[in-house]
């Protein structure tokens, strides 16, 4: 009952087959769980859908998989920081479904929670809306929305304790804590791997209960879309600055 | 004189309230935040999962799990919290931001929105614009009068229904232009009305460069027929 | 905009009207936001609605409430500890919707979400479902519940800043959380006010931007309803002991 | 001799199996944790926000912040996370937890259960046993045989369908009563089958207290009609 696997590798091996759905954490580059997304390319599955708000970028991230063709259809909110992914859409070899990203959002947390349908206002009267069911309540439209469930999860926490209890780092936790809960097999990545018990019980964001494989992934290079700074100098208001 | 980028976000500052908690999208709006005033405390949200967005970090600080909606490295202040994006959508979802700016291709005079998706051009995605829009309390959008096209021929933006696949229907609430702003009655139906002019420019320049039927209520007077 | 009352009473002044609905936080009288629901009873307002899962017992949490006779109706999973409640449902003065506590749960955290409705195989086949759209997702059959949405919300935190930010401790998180999301006004009473920066942001369990008001109760007095202990001997396997 | 409650815990305790997270209900369910087997990894989850729950504490070390979903003082370990209500449910109803092991006053063969209502009595609620009997992977009832009246006289449990308010349809998994065990096949529809006998309890003794039609296939042999 171990849950601390060797490597990416070996956490996944035997896992990952064709035509499976997987969802894959991280907003941009950001939280992303590298070292698994490596290890599915090394599994040489094919004609996988891939559940993860972006789709990374050429060569990085999920980027690397579309490369070696591994994936049939995303399931997004925004894959627009890729060329490869554009060319092969456009080909119309890869299929994509776009959802609004709160609805995708919890599209995988009403999955991992047991909830089958939900109701939203996002996307009513737009192209998101058509063939869904739309229902009143209190007056107001809401469109009908399904949860999410997938084969397999990939996520990426900063911190991790040998009962699988994860934490998260800044904003890269975003999209991960969520499938976490959503898949027949949750595997972690993690930066620091500590021995249960290390973690204040009042600060873990994901119960080991969802995690069924771990793996060590120290000292991960983690890469940045947009590299936006401000002078020494300068006046703080917040969030101003300047793109460079 | 129509606006510069900087005074239509100077514009849209005055939008915020003590107290306020903000959503801003790319582009213009990113700007707002160099023009909130001294002493008022607005918090900005991240969709991403960040409430209390601080600056750009100098030079050499950037942290690769510290961004912002747009991808962009940012700080953190003493009132930031983090959560995920389940928790970042029920907050936007469940009307607890109370002003969201963004920009925008259309608006139409109902306050429809359109700002995701030309056909035949390569779609990036919605992110979370129809979730902003559809579940903040107030939503402004700021964007140039007219679209120019590369040939030099210019297209309206302001326009009786959108004709572009729309973003959310029936909510804007207020459109600042280079040109002026107008207030659009998203609920109760009764149009768009020009509230205010850019310095130098007239109501028949306006009139000339929007499809959209509007009223005209310059100076917070009675709206008069447009 | 300062957030921080000087007690309660001042917390709660010309802000509870007859009629309204409030959700109170708490499981049994772990986490309880007591100073608040004295200051409720300060007030006279009447004809209460509650959305708590239970009802506190005899003298101590809600149970204050029933002996003046402010609460029309509870919306609750539990309400067993109380007497006097017993008394008032029987004889037809006290209103009571029973919710299974996952269906509560979630549809408080629904209402807080802007999620006007949803499914849950909770429920279905049982009292609870009658008069409820059933509905079949995938063969099994589901139950549609809808969001609860109240217009104040009292809840107990271990400890906030001065920008709201709270931080409940152990099992008194409960229902605290999703409650501070849910009404028009909710109002935490912590015990330990921080100045904000001193809270780890990745920690934080309810968002500043929830929480419109705040109140600074320290060392309050917590009660315990079925106090087991074990003793110094004794070998201790989970959860193990008696009840004494 | 029928078993004890602690024979019906020990029982109940062979369901556990490495790795396992459970919820365990108020009652005897509460007995099983001190028969885990010695090396055996189990979690157990407490619906009011907790996965890890420790022992009762030492005289003196209660603290009212932590208790289990009996309202009892309890204790954590290193493996204890704390979350809402919500997230605990959502664990629940999302199947993510791998048994749980609860009472019951009423149990038919086609699974469904009866534990939280009589009417004419007031009632207290049901609490999460709704949602636990719906969303748990495998549901085990621990129960006396028989309801046994003031006056001595004694109703069965064990129904061909339920007369008390249901707390789920087709939930119950396996039933342990002080004569014996059943399991019901609540998905395939095919019944109750007795497969375990307390020692020197008959297969006649329990058809006399026993409404419900079962098979029975003692040592996990074939069934054989009852």
């Amino acid at each position: 009952m171990d849950k601390v696997y060797s490597d990416a590798q070996a956490a996944l091996a035997g896992m990952v087959k064709d035509g499976m759905t997987i969802m894959a954490g991280g907003f941009g580059l950001c939280g992303i769980p590298e070292a698994l997304i490596e290890a599915i390319r090394d599994s040489g599955a094919k004609g996988l859908t891939f559940i993860s708000n972006n789709a990374g970028v050429d060569g990085i991230g999920l980027g690397r998989l579309l490369e070696t063709r591994q994936i049939r259809k995303m399931i997004s909110s925004y894959v627009g920081e890729n060329k490869l992914f554009a060319q092969q859409f456009l080909s119309g070899e890869l299929e994509l479904e776009f959802n609004p990203q709160g609805t995708l959002a919890e599209r995988i947390r009403a999955g991992g929670a047991g909830i089958p349908a939900f109701y939203t206002k996002t996307g009513v009267g737009t192209l998101i809306a058509e063939g869904k069911e739309v229902r009143e309540f209190d007056g107001e439209k809401y469109v009908m929305e399904t949860g999410l469930f997938a084969d397999i999860s990939i996520v990426h926490a900063y911190k991790g304790d040998t009962e699988g209890n994860l934490v998260y780092r800044k904003t890269a936790r975003n999209f991960n804590p969520m499938m976490a809960t959503a898949s027949r097999l949750t595997i972690a990545e993690v930066e620091n791997l500590v021995p249960a018990g290390s973690i204040d019980p009042d600060c873990i964001h994901t119960p080991g209960i969802f995690v069924k494989r771990m793996v060590h992934v120290p000292n991960p290079v983690k890469h940045i879309e947009q590299r936006t700074t401000r002078k020494r100098a300068e006046a703080a208001p917040a969030g101003a600055g300047e793109e460079v | 004189m129509a606006w510069t980028r900087e005074q239509m976000a100077e514009r849209a500052a005055k939008e915020l309230r003590d107290g306020f908690y903000v959503n801003l999208g790319i582009g213009i709006p990113t700007l707002v935040s160099n023009f909130i005033p001294k002493g008022m405390r607005v918090q900005l949200q991240s969709e991403n999962g960040m409430l209390g967005m601080g600056p750009f970090p100098y030079e050499g600080e950037e942290d690769a799990d510290l961004i912002n909606a747009g991808k962009q490295t940012i700080t953190e202040l003493p009132t930031t919290s983090y959560f995920s994006s389940a928790d970042s959508f029920g907050m936007i979802r469940g009307g607890h931001i109370d002003l969201s700016i963004l920009g925008a291709m259309q608006v139409a005079e109902n306050g429809d929105l359109a700002n995701w998706m030309i056909p035949g051009k390569m779609v990036k995605g919605m992110g979370g614009a129809m979730d902003l829009v559809a579940g903040v309390k107030r939503v402004v959008v700021v964007m140039e009068h007219v679209a120019k096209a590369k040939d030099g021929s210019e297209d309206p933006k302001l326009l009786k229904s959108c004709n572009l696949p729309l973003t959310g229907t029936g909510v804007v609430d207020l459109v600042i232009t280079d040109l002026g702003v107008f207030s659009i009655d998203k609920k109760g139906g009764t149009g768009m009305t020009l509230i205010e002019l850019a310095d130098g420019v007239t109501v028949e320049e306006i009139r000339a460069k929007t499809q959209a039927e509007f009223k005209v209520a310059l100076g917070g007077g009675q709206a008069s027929a447009a």
